[in-house]
C-alpha cells in the first residue's frame, strides 16, 4: 500500500516559482550567441575543415603541420576582431561577465566544433587558468601571465594530477617546493597535464606541497612555473584511449630541482587549496556545456551518413533500430540541454557553492550520454567510423576521457546518493536545497 | 572449458610464453609510433612463421599441422592476450582456409607451404563499404580471352598493405546482394591496375583500401568454380570470424585480467577499491558475461572442426555474445581504472580500440544476431 | 574531420530567449499548487492507507469494499469544499483554466499517490471526456452528463480500441452504427475500456463507423452510450499485466443491437475523428506528468528501504550499486521533469498541434524511465517488492501500460526519429520548429 | 543443446503433451481467479504424482527413478512452457534432494516414497528475509531434553500454504552470516507453535510466511549432523536453483515463440510487423540471448548429474545468466505485443510477473555473480 508516514521534502521540489526555472537567456546576450554561430559556421567550420586536412601531412605529431597555425590565428584574430573573445569569464571583477545560463547556450555551441572554443579564447585549460589568475594575481603576475593569455599569445597547463596517488584529492599532492633563499625550490611528477605539449604553451600553475606540517587543506601551494625553468622535462605523452592527442597532449612531467622566485606563489602560500576550489565553479561545468553541442554533432553526422548510405535497398536509417537510435539520441540531447541549462542557472541564482549537488548531477550524466551518442554514430558509420576518415572517434575519446577526467562517474554518483540520503537520516541536506519549496 | 588435447595444451602455452615474452603489449605501441605501413612487427611474424602457426589449419600435405580451427583459436587468444599484432588470422587462417577448400591442386602447392611457413603473406578483399556484406559485391570480373578483367573496389582489407596476395571476391553474374555469381580470384599485389592505399583504424593495424581498374587475371587465378564462389567464401568467412572470436576473448580476458589486478591494489578515498562493493559487483558481472562468452565461442570452434551442420549458427551466435563482451569489458576497464595512479593507462585505450574494431570485422553483434535468425528459420 | 558542409538547422535549436525556455509556474498557479501539495498530504495520503486497507477484506474484487466509497468521497467533498475540484481544464470556455505548465507542476503531486487524482476529479478518462463534452457537447447533452461528471457523481469511459484491428488508427474501427428511424444502432465489440468496470461509471463515449463510404477520416463517429442500454454487455475485465485493475477495470465489452436517441451522436455525423483531435491536446500528456510523481514515490520507496535494512552489517543502500541507482534515478527524475515542463510550455506557447514533436519526446521518454526506477525499487525490496506489501507491483503495471496504452514507445520514436530526417531530406520540419532559431 | 537418452526425449515429450493439455496457460488464471490457497490444481498434481515426475531425483530404494537433475530439467521446462503451477520444485526436487542426501534411514523411508508419489508435499524454509541469503539464519533451535525448541520466522516459503512439512533451517551454534552452527529440521505442518500465513507475490503462486513460536521437535527431526546443515543446504539450494532455471528457461523460451508468431501474423500500419526491420532485430537479440541461456542451464544441470567440482560456480552462472535472460525475454514480450489486437494479452503479464519473481528466488541475478566471482576466488 502506499507508504502513508510523512515524506522528507526533497531537495528537488523546488519552488516552481523560483527563478531557477527561468531558462531563457538574458536579452543582453542575445547578439553574441547569433554572433557566435555565425562566426562558427561562416569562419570556424571552414578554418577547421583546411585544418585538419593539413594534419595528414605532419611528420612530426608534436608539431603543428605548416598552415596549421597560420589558419588558427587568423581566425582568432578575426575573431579578437569581431569581439568574440574572452566571453568565458563570468561575473569578472569588471562586473561585465555572461550569467552562466547565458554562457551554456553559447558553449553549446562551441562544443559543435573542435575548434571553436580555442578560436575565441574560451579553451581548457586556459579559461580556468585564466580565471585564477584574475581573481588571485598580484598585478605583476597579471601583467606577465594574465594579459597574454587574455591576448591568445601563449597558452598554459593546469599541473595537478600525479602518478601513484589518489590525486584528485588535493591531500595527497606530493610534489614538494621548499624555499631556499629567496627562491622555490620543486620536486616532484606529474601526469596527464593537458596541453603541456602545445609549443605555444608558456606557463604552468603547479600544485605542489609547500607546508607538511599545516592542516591537510592548509598544505599546499600554487606556485606558477614557466615552461623551460631548468629542471623541468616533458617525459613524454600520456595515451587517452591510445590517443596522444598532440600536439597538445596530455604530458608526463618531472621536476627536478625546478627554482622559481618566491613571488610566483599564487595568493600565499598554503593556500592552494583554497584556489583549487575556485576551479570548482563554473569552469568545470564548461565541458559539460560542450558536450551537448558534440552530441549534437554526432547525432548530425549520424544522420548524414544514415541518408547517404543504402543497405538492402533501403536508406541505412531505415535499417535496424537506427530510427529509433536517431529519436533516442534526440531525446537525450534535449534532456542533457536542459538539465546544464538548469545546473548554470542554479549557479547563477544560488552561487556556484549552493548548485553543487546540481553540478555533480550533470557531471555524472551528460559525458556518460554523449559518449553513448557519439559512440551509435560511430556504429551507424561501420568502420568508416573507425577511421582517419571520421572525427569521431576523436570525438569518443574525449568524452570518454571526460568521465575520469574530474572525478569518475562513480564519485559524482556517490555525491548525488549521498544528497538523498541525507534527508532521510536526519542530517541537513545539500546546500542546494537552501531554495527548497517546503510545504 | 573446452577439453584439450595434450597438444592443444603445449602449443597455446608455448603462445602465452611467446606473446608475454616477445610480443607484450607495448609493442603495439612500438609499431603504430614506428609509423610502419603493415602495423606489424616483421621480426615476430617470421618468428611465428618459424614456430609453424601459421600453418595450424593447413593440411599437411601443403607443408602444415592441420591441427585444426580450435588449435588455432588458442594460439590466437593467447597473441590477443597481449593485442600481438599479425597476419595470422587473415593469412593463416583465413586465406589458408579459402585455398585448402577451393583452390587448385596448382594454386595449393604454389601458396599453401609459403602461407604456412609465414613466407607469403594473404589477404582477403570482400567488403566493398564500411559495413560487412559479404554478398554485396559489385566488384566486377568481365571474361577477357581466357582470362579476366577486374574492376571496382574492396576496403578495410586486413594487412592490405603488407599482404604479397589477395583473394579477391568478384562478381561474374548476378547482382550485388546475390550469392550466386561469385567467383573468388587469386590476385598478386604488384599486378598491373591494383592500387593500394593504407587506412587507419582505431585499433592502429594495418588495414587497405583497393582500387582495381582493368586488372588481369589468367583463368588459372580462379579459386573453385565460376560463380560458384559462395560456396568457398561463406566457410572462410565463418572460419576466420571464429578465428577473430577466439583472439578478441583472449583480448577481454586480460583486459579483465588487467582491471581486476587494478582494482585489487588501487588505493582511493583511504581503501581499496576493489573493497567497494558496488565495483565488486561490477566486476563479478564481467566475469560471468566473459564465461558464456567463452562457452559460445568454444562451442563455434569445436563445431567447426566437427564440420557440424550447425556450425554457421553457432559462429554467428559467437561473435555477437564476443563483441558485446569485448565491448562491455573494454568499456568497464577504461572506467574502473579512472584516471588516476596509472602509468600505463594507455593500455585500456588499446583495448577499447581494438574492441571497436574487432566489432565490426567480419559483421557487428547486429549482423550476426539477424543472421543466427535467419539461419534458424526465424 | 569535422564536417564542413552547412549544417541544416535543427527544430531544437529554439532561440534561448523565447517563452519555451521560461519554466516557472505562473505566480496566479502558486496557492494551487501549494494547497494541492498541502491537501495529498494530509487529507488524500491517510485516506489511501485506510483505503488499501479495506483492500484486503474483499470478497468480490468488482465492487468496493464496504467503507471504501465513503472514504473516497468523504475526500472528494472535502475538495471540493477547498475548491481543489476540476482544475484540470486548461483554457476552458471560460477562460479560466490552468495553463499546461501549472497542470504539469500539479500533476507531479498528484502522480505520488495513486487515489489523488480521483479525488481532486481530475482522474482519466473522464478527464478527457469533460473537456469533449465540454468543447462540443449539445446544452441538453452537457445538462445531462457534463454536469454530474464535473460534480464527480458518475464516472465514465472512453469505448475506442477494438480487438482484431490496429485500431491506435482510428481508420480501422469496426464497430458499426446504423440509423434506424430516430435511433442509431450499434454492433460490434471493444476491449482495454478503461474505468467501464467501475459500478459509478454511467456513461461511454463510444468510437463507431457510420458512413462506410466517406473519406477514410470522415467514416467514424462519436456517440453517448449510457451504461446499462439494452444489448451493451460486459463481458469482462482485459488483464494488464496480469492485472485486471478491478474494480475499475479495463473491461470487454460487447455492442448487440445497442439503440440509443440519434440526438447522442458528438458534433454530428462523420466528425468522429475531428473530435478524436481534441483528445491529442493536453490529457495526453497528464499521464507523463503523474509519472514523475510516481518515480519520485518509488525513488522514496526505494531509499526508506535501503535505510531500514542491513545485509552484511552495512544498510542496504550502501551495498552493491545501490547508491549509484538512487542517483541515477535522482538524475533521471530531474531529466524527465524538465522534459514535461518543457513539453507542457511548449503547448501553451506554440499550441497543441505545433507542440506535437516535444509530445511524442515525452510519451517516448517518461513511462520507460519511470517503469525502469520503479522496476529498481522492486530490486531494493527482494521478494517483498513483488508481493501485496508493496505497491510497487502495481505501480509498475501502471507504468509499463502507459509504454503501449496510447501508442507504443516504438511509434513515438518514429515520430520523433522522422521529425529529425526530414529537417536534412529538403522538406518541412514539423510545425515544433516554427519558432527554430534559423541563423 | 544437450545429447539425451531415449527416455530422457520420452519424459519431455510427455511432459510436453501433458502441459500442453492438462496444464495450459488459462489454468493458471483459473487456479489464481478461484483464490486457493494452494495455487495449484490438486488433480493435475495428483496426475504429476502418477507419472512419476516427483519420484524423477529420488532413489530407486525410495520409491523414486533417480534420473537426475537433467532429467528433472526437461520436465520441468516443459511444465514452465505453460506456466504451470505445481509444488515439483520444491518438493519433489528440493526436499527429495535434502532428504536423499541427509536423511536419516528412517526419514527416508518416511517421506520420500511419498514425496516420489506425491502424495506428500514437503518445502524448505530457508530464508528469512526479502533477499536470499541462506546463511543468515536467526530462527533458533535450542536444546531441550533430548530434543529442540525452535523460535523465530521463515518467509517467502513456496507452497507453504499446502506444504505437509518443512525443511527449515536453524541456528544451533554461530552468529548469523556464518555456514557453521546451521541445523535442518524436519518440522510438520501440525506442529504446535508454527503458525502460517499466505503471501500473495506477483505470480500469483502459492507462498507463505511461517512462524515458530516454541515449536517442539525430537532428536529424530535432525536431518544430517548437527551444525552442520550447510553441508546438504548448500547442494541441495544449487539444485533447487538449476531446476528453477530449467523452468524458467522453458517459459522464456515459450514465452518467445508467442511473441514471434505474434510479430509474424500481427498487422499493423498496413504491413506485418514482423516484417519492420528493428522488430526483427530485436527478436534476433532475444533469440541469441535464450541460445547463451540455453547452455549455461544444461551445462548446470549437467555438471550436477556429474557431481563435478565447478557444479556450484555453473549453477551461479546459469541462474545469473537466466535471471537476465528471462527478464529481458518477457519485457520484450509485453512491449512487441503493444496494446493492441491481443485477446490473450494477459498471458504477457503472467510472463513477466512469473520473470520478476523467479529473478528473486533463490537469489537475484546481482547475487549470483558475485557467488560465482566468489567461489572462482575474485
Amino acid at each position: 500500500m502506499d507508504s502513508g508516514s510523512k515524506s522528507p521534502t526533497t531537495s528537488f521540489g523546488f519552488n516552481p516559482l523560483d527563478d531557477l526555472n527561468d531558462l531563457r537567456m538574458s536579452e543582453a546576450a542575445v547578439p553574441l550567441h547569433a554572433h557566435v554561430r555565425r562566426f562558427v559556421s561562416e569562419v570556424v567550420e571552414p578554418m577547421s575543415v583546411a585544418y585538419f586536412k593539413l594534419d595528414e601531412k605532419k611528420d612530426d605529431p608534436w608539431t603543428f603541420a605548416p598552415g596549421q597555425l597560420e589558419l588558427l590565428e587568423g581566425a582568432k584574430d578575426e575573431a579578437k576582431k569581431q569581439g568574440l573573445w574572452n566571453f568565458f569569464l563570468p561575473d569578472a571583477g569588471t562586473g561585465e561577465g555572461l550569467k552562466n545560463l547565458d554562457y551554456a547556450y553559447l558553449a553549446v555551441e562551441l562544443g559543435k566544433n573542435r575548434l571553436a572554443s580555442e578560436v575565441m579564447n574560451c579553451a581548457a585549460p586556459d579559461t580556468g587558468n585564466m580565471e585564477v589568475l584574475e581573481r588571485v594575481g598580484t598585478p605583476e603576475q597579471k601583467a606577465r601571465w594574465l594579459e597574454p593569455l587574455l591576448r591568445g599569445e601563449i597558452r598554459s597547463a593546469y599541473a595537478m594530477t600525479e602518478p601513484g596517488v589518489a590525486s584528485s584529492d588535493a591531500r595527497n599532492i606530493e610534489t614538494r617546493a621548499v624555499l631556499d633563499g629567496d627562491d622555490w625550490v620543486i620536486n616532484g611528477e606529474k601526469y596527464y597535464i593537458s596541453g603541456a605539449g602545445d609549443p605555444r604553451c608558456k606557463i604552468l600553475i603547479t600544485m605542489v606541497k609547500t607546508s607538511p606540517d599545516a592542516k591537510p587543506y592548509r598544505q599546499q601551494s600554487q606556485i606558477l612555473v614557466p615552461m623551460g625553468t631548468p629542471g623541468l622535462t616533458v617525459l613524454g605523452p600520456m595515451y587517452v584511449l591510445g590517443e596522444d592527442d598532440a600536439p597538445r597532449g596530455h604530458m608526463h612531467l618531472k621536476f627536478e630541482n625546478v627554482r622559481v622566485p618566491k613571488e610566483n606563489v599564487l595568493l600565499g602560500e598554503g593556500r592552494g587549496f583554497e584556489i583549487s576550489q575556485l576551479r570548482l565553479g563554473p569552469g568545470r561545468i564548461h565541458h559539460c556545456m560542450r558536450s551537448v553541442g558534440a552530441a549534437e554533432h554526432a547525432l548530425d553526422l549520424m544522420i548524414r551518413r544514415g541518408l547517404s548510405r543504402t543497405a538492402f535497398g533501403k536508406k541505412l536509417v531505415h535499417n535496424g533500430g537506427n530510427m529509433e537510435t536517431i529519436s533516442r539520441a534526440r531525446i537525450e540531447i534535449e534532456a542533457m540541454r536542459l538539465m546544464v541549462l538548469k545546473a548554470a542557472r542554479a549557479m547563477d541564482v544560488l552561487g556556484n557553492q549552493q548548485a553543487r549537488v546540481w553540478v555533480h548531477m550533470i557531471k555524472a550524466m551528460i559525458p556518460e550520454r554523449a559518449a553513448l551518442i557519439i559512440d551509435q554514430a560511430i556504429q551507424m558509420h561501420g568502420a568508416t567510423g573507425l577511421s582517419q576518415w571520421s572525427p569521431l572517434g576523436k570525438m569518443y575519446a574525449q568524452q570518454r576521457v571526460l568521465r575520469i577526467a574530474d572525478g569518475p562517474d562513480e564519485v559524482h554518483h556517490m555525491v548525488v546518493g549521498r544528497n538523498e540520503l541525507r534527508q532521510y537520516e536526519g542530517g541537513e541536506a545539500e546546500p542546494a536545497s537552501a531554495t527548497v519549496w517546503r510545504s | 572449458m573446452a577439453v584439450l588435447s595434450e597438444e592443444q595444451e603445449m602449443l597455446r602455452d608455448a603462445a602465452k610464453a611467446w606473446a608475454d615474452e616477445r610480443s607484450p603489449i607495448n609493442a603495439l605501441r612500438r609499431v603504430r609510433d614506428g609509423g610502419a605501413d603493415g602495423a606489424f612487427d616483421p621480426t615476430l611474424w617470421k618468428e611465428i612463421g618459424e614456430l609453424g602457426w601459421a600453418g595450424i589449419v593447413t593440411p599437411e600435405a601443403n607443408g602444415g599441422a592441420d591441427l585444426g580451427n580450435l588449435t588455432m583459436g588458442l594460439v590466437l587468444g593467447e597473441l590477443g592476450r597481449t593485442l600481438a599484432a599479425s597476419p595470422l588470422l587473415i593469412s593463416g587462417l583465413a586465406a589458408a582456409t579459402a585455398l585448402t577448400r577451393g583452390g587448385s591442386p596448382a594454386q595449393k602447392a604454389a601458396w599453401l607451404p609459403k602461407i604456412a611457413s609465414g613466407a607469403a603473406i594473404i589477404s582477403l578483399a570482400v567488403d566493398e563499404g564500411a559495413h560487412h556484406a559479404p554478398a554485396r559485391i559489385v566488384l566486377a570480373a568481365r571474361r577477357e580471352g581466357a582470362g579476366f578483367v577486374l574492376n571496382g573496389a574492396k576496403t578495410f582489407v586486413m594487412e592490405g598493405m603488407s599482404a604479397d596476395a589477395f583473394i579477391v571476391a568478384a562478381r561474374t553474374a548476378g547482382r550485388a546482394g546475390e550469392t550466386d555469381g561469385l567467383t573468388l580470384f587469386l590476385v598478386e599485389s604488384n599486378a598491373g591496375g591494383l592500387e593500394r592505399q593504407r587506412l587507419k583504424l582505431a585499433d592502429s593495424r594495418g588495414y587497405a583500401a583497393l582500387a582495381f581498374a582493368d586488372v588481369k587475371v589468367g583463368a588459372d587465378a580462379v579459386i573453385g568454380a565460376i560463380d560458384q564462389g559462395w560456396a568457398i567464401l561463406e566457410p572462410t568467412l565463418d572460419r576466420a570470424c571464429a578465428g577473430l572470436c577466439a583472439e578478441m576473448l583472449g583480448s577481454a580476458e586480460h583486459a579483465f585480467a588487467i582491471t581486476l589486478d587494478y582494482l585489487k591494489t588501487r588505493v582511493q578515498f583511504g581503501q581499496v577499491i576493489g573493497a567497494f562493493q558496488a565495483l565488486q559487483h561490477r566486476a563479478a558481472a564481467l566475469y560471468t558475461e566473459l564465461e558464456l562468452a567463452r562457452s559460445a565461442v568454444e562451442a563455434a570452434l569445436t563445431a567447426l572442426d566437427d564440420e557440424s551442420p550447425d556450425a554457421a549458427e553457432l559462429v554467428s551466435l559467437a561473435k555477437a555474445k564476443m563483441s558485446d563482451t569485448f565491448h562491455l569489458v573494454s568499456n568497464e576497464m577504461v572506467q574502473l581504472h579512472g584516471g588516476i595512479g596509472m602509468t600505463d593507462a594507455h593500455i585500456c585505450g588499446f583495448y577499447m580500440r581494438r574492441a571497436r574494431v574487432c566489432e565490426a570485422a567480419f559483421g557487428s553483434a547486429a549482423y550476426h544476431r539477424d543472421r543466427y535468425a535467419r539461419l534458424l528459420g526465424y
